[in-house]
């Protein structure tokens, strides 16, 4: 689950981690408060999860009431989402800082690099020298001794050192007490006298650890629309996109392969639902979404051992039955149970495929055909 | 022979007495596993289908030679229960629960690779020696699914397995070992790891790794090749080469690393390295023809 | 530090492990308030750290109002510390169970056993196959499963296997967040239903990790008098005895031998002072606590390397000059600046020696003799 | 030849450039030590009595070999600054500073053995190879206490350890190292980890242990003698004989185990195990001259 910038700044103000002074607001009737206790210039910043806020136009440096009114104005309009407003913090460098897990060691992974405000990921393709490493035993902790390593292979002295050195130790503290996958601050800004404010936040915690810290759950402005909203609070994983054919697989791998498949013949997809795993029983549901959703044709893949091919294959025949679809569906159900399965399946009339391919072109053929 | 497990290995499985535990106990044995104890705290003194249980896994280790555990435990006691197979001197561990915290596997993965064990998963479907013996959760009854034969198949994925596993039947051949390393962004073990054993076993010709978006695994298999440290041939499938970016698709272990971990990286890593790289499962038998008949 | 069992106890409370009902009173005049609250039977508790209190007959189990008030007063009178009125919890068999450290393997170390509430150093030497002993790696905490390889090889099953597990979790939680030496229950009491009632505490936190703990002081209650309270307040080691010469040692070590020459050559000692380490600068204070006690005669014994002779003597001569003693010293100071610190002495007309033991008898010849 | 180091070996300071830090540099360069390097973090291009001061070991140790370690820090860093040692790779360390939290000190202990590193300390004087180098704080100027000689000291005491080495000199003997493994409950390193070095040590023809009430070492000692490990001949001399029981007399380490630890047990089994026991410490040069001059 990902945090919010203005979410994850809380956090870093909570462990001391100083961040600029700023408030939320949700609309811009709220602006002209906020910009009065926040003073201008200021920074109006979209609460999207989305990287590139930049570039998109998405975070403004506002010097005027007026322009603060049209931009903020702007700004809400395009996301439907929070703005945060920000006081401007006058700096001399930024720095890239952040941690998350090194799987093949077992650790969890410092990084940080001067190259402040920028994405890190071209960093580490062009320049990776430039990026700073430190693995930490988590049974042992991320030592003092380890932030200095940091600091210093920056080529930070004096307070800027000391300061890099304690905001690393907080954030760790934060990365574990939060059961964080990653958090990272980009830019740090290192101020005049060598202290830094933290100007932008990213926090990604464990969906798996979630149930220890129940102060956080997914919202609706954490989704693009309301089906995905809902179908998230069913814990399925469900995504919308502008294509042809439904997608309805259980098991993730498949899924993502049935995607690719469905590209490679030229098809496009509508939307994504993965209903493997535990949600393998909630096949009557999934089907109803998929057939609300209205696609042009809906296409079933699965190949189970736990998840029942003939439990899968009730719902879909019960789903059917009651909403009686007028789309074309293709269905490709096979694994434990598949004979009864395939037979539930053209009890309502449906031809079960054997072929998950063929399945895929089949589906493709009734959207009319590859669009390539 | 096969990698890791035959039906003479004695296994252990943690929460034999739990639904899913007591159905594949049942199954396991069934296909000849050698199933020798299971565990559930509190629960000595019964038996599941002839298998004793024992409180603790040191309680059953006292009364049985035991090589092997299958944990099949909910996420939340996965962490405790390796590190009570491990604590008992057992090497290998095969770790079904999906949804282990992320932090508990960093700390599992960290202590099996000091302790040098063979922690499998988690978030896997199991290993299976075709036709001997397997811990974990495979259709073995599917003929044309687990047919016994000469590749070696590695996997992260669990639905895909079957769909890749078919593709091999159907293009003449069967599997002489399937590990399922699992979907999670910290498997316990790496593809990389699993490698050695199938270059070694004289009864697997060439090995089929089923990947997928996300992570370095694929990228390490390629750097495996170059160095000489496996000589079979090795074709590649991976899933997510159209997912978009940022999407959440797939499993938790689908999040891209740095500047690394898309299929493109992976294909091109594999291609170099001298592997062969399905684009689609149909093309999965004509590869390894391709490779194995020349 | 030691806590003494009604703090314990209430860390125990804290924590989740159940405790008897109790209150804890200072005089007598509270006795009375506090068994009606608690109800009879129950059970007074002297609050005094050694051990052996039931022997010294300073636990008693009281049954009316009489008995308690009797028994109460004598308590008090006896050890002039507060009293622990505890109720009276009826129990099927008792265990014990501590946690400490294995300095060999660096771990935690659980001990157990169903022999609770005797002494556990006595079971050790005579039954040490009755102890289960659980190694805890701190890096990765007690986890749950050691914790049922303790109670189920003790023998338990069912609720109090369950109960135990639970309760040691939570023993350890305490023992890591206190900074424990030593954390015990003996006895647990195991009750009819298989619940557990912790009729006993011992905490000994680490004096080094007490800056970590600031709610825990050392009071006026912990010392045997005055004297060692306020030398403990100056960080002073001092101990009160009952014999002739008057013990100021630099290093502990040494201070440890001189004690032990002093017995072997017949003497006795009148009081232990330590002034090695950082107290070496406080050697004109010990000093005068060493006068201030009156033993028959002093012996000063040094043989520091930091904790320079010169500075030391000069402690010793500005004690000197300024109370000008009448009772013989005896002093052998060497090491680092031992010439200078000799000249200084003689200045104010001592004799220094050169040899430990030499300086030992002649301490015990000028107090009269060996005692032997 | 002595043991753990000799006037070649490479040494980093680190606190060097604090009182005790500074003082002990320039004695242990006069003494010969090879002091080739120090640390304190932000202090880097500063000089100590000619040594070049680094931010950190990582820095020092890129710019130098270091074999060795001397921590002249407060007790609250200690484990950090052991922990960046070991990280640098660095194997030999000599902890000096007095009241390392116990649980620190289990953790240290526990990793150092897994890293087959050689910690010594805490509340260690340090070690002293006679005459060619030290690294700690002994008063070498005194020829009466720290003459070069044949005979190996370990200690867990810094006040006795002159006293003892006076009576070594006094009976016409030297030490060819001293010890000190501090006076800690959990001491890093343990006599019976000294002994095996000493053993080897051609120019060491017997050990002089200076033992204390508490804590098991001595029967460790004791226990290595029976079994073989050590050989050569061996004078035990403890403290805390007449120590009231329940009484905390003199180090933090005379903490009594249960059912072990008190110096009867202890001189009980040294006696057992063929050691020599002195009571005092003017036996001890008697006993040198039983065992070696027979």
């Amino acid at each position: 689950m990902k945090l919010f910038e203005y979410q994850a700044k809380e956090l870093f103000k909570e462990i001391g981690i100083p961040v600029p002074a700023s408030t939320i607001i949700s609309g811009v009737q709220e602006l002209d408060k906020a910009i009065a206790e926040i003073g201008l210039p200021c920074v109006l910043k979209a609460q999207v999860l989305q990287g590139g806020r930049g570039k998109a136009g998405l975070v403004r440096f506002v010097r005027t009431q007026e322009e603060a009114l049209a931009e903020g104005q702007r700004i809400l309009e395009v996301t439907g989402k929070k703005l945060l407003v920000e006081a401007a913090v006058p700096f001399e460098r930024e720095m890239y800082i952040s941690i998350t897990v090194d799987p093949f060691s077992g650790s969890a992974l410092v990084m940080a690099c001067l190259e402040g405000g920028v994405d890190i990921e071209q960093i580490a393709r062009t320049m990776p020298e430039k990026i700073i490493r430190e693995k930490v035993d988590t049974s042992l902790g991320l030592m003092p001794f380890q932030a200095d390593n940091v600091m210093y292979a920056l080529g930070l002295s004096g307070t800027a050192a000391k300061e890099g050195n304690k905001i690393l130790l907080k954030l760790y503290k934060l990365f574990i007490k939060y059961d964080a996958e990653l958090v990272e601050i980009n830019p740090l800004m290192i101020l005049k006298d060598g202290t830094m404010v933290a100007a932008d936040g990213k926090f990604n915690l464990d969906d798996n650890a979630l149930f220890k810290h129940p102060q956080f759950t997914l919202t609706r402005e954490h989704y693009k629309n309301d089906v995905e909203f809902e179908a998230a609070q069913d814990g399925i994983p469900y995504i919308q996109f502008e294509g042809d054919i439904g997608m309805m697989v259980a098991g993730a791998g498949l899924a993502n392969v049935v995607f690719d498949l469905v590209h490679y013949y030229g098809g496009t997809v509508a939307n994504y639902l993965e209903f493997g795993g535990p949600n393998y029983h909630k096949a009557q549901k999934c089907m109803k979404m998929m057939l609300d959703a209205k696609p042009k044709a809906i296409l079933i893949a699965t190949f189970g051992t736990i998840a029942r091919a003939d439990v899968m294959a009730q719902g879909i025949v019960d789903a059917v039955k009651e909403l009686k679809p007028e789309i074309p569906i293709v269905a490709v159900i096979r694994g434990t149970g598949e004979e009864l399965a395939q037979e539930l399946l053209r009890s309502v009339g449906l031809n079960p495929l054997n072929d998950t391919e063929e399945a895929v072109k089949k589906a493709i053929e009734l959207v009319g055909g590859a669009s390539k | 022979m096969s990698i890791i497990i035959d039906g003479k290995t004695k296994v252990l499985i943690q929460g034999i007495t739990g639904k899913e535990g007591s159905f594949w106990a049942k199954h396991a044995k069934e296909y000849g596993t050698n199933i020798v104890a299971g565990v559930t705290p509190g629960k000595e003194g019964q038996e599941v289908d002839g298998i004793p249980v024992y409180h603790t896994v040191r309680r059953a280790a006292a009364e049985h030679k035991i090589e092997a555990s299958l944990l099949v435990v909910p996420p939340r006691f996965a962490k405790g229960a390796i590190f009570e197979v491990l604590d008992a001197g057992i090497k290998i561990i095969v770790v079904t629960a999906e949804g282990i915290p992320l932090h508990e596997m960093l700390e599992v993965r960290r202590v099996a690779l000091s302790m040098n064990a063979l922690v499998i998963g988690g978030n896997s479907t199991g290993i299976i020696s075709t036709g001997k013996a397997m811990m974990g959760f495979f259709p073995y009854w599917l003929e044309r699914v687990y047919k016994p034969g000469r590749i070696g198949v590695m996997t992260r994925s669990g639905s895909l397995t079957n769909e890749v596993t078919a593709e091999i039947v159907k293009a003449g051949y069967g599997s002489s070992s399937v590990i399922a390393v699992g979907g999670d962004p910290v498997p316990f073990t790496r593809f990389v790891e699993i490698l050695p054993l199938f270059e070694k076993d004289s009864e697997t010709d060439a090995v089929v790794m089923i990947g997928e978006i996300g992570g370095t695994m694929e990228e390490e298999v390629a750097e495996a090749i170059e160095q000489g440290i496996f000589t079979k041939p090795l074709i590649g499938f991976m899933g997510g080469r159209t997912a978009p970016k940022g999407q959440k698709m797939g499993h938790a272990g689908a999040i891209i690393t740095a500047g690394k971990g898309t299929v493109a990286d992976k294909v091109e890593a594999l291609t170099k390295a001298g592997a062969l790289v399905a684009d689609r499962p149909s093309m999965i038998g004509a590869l390894l023809d391709q490779a194995l008949k020349g």
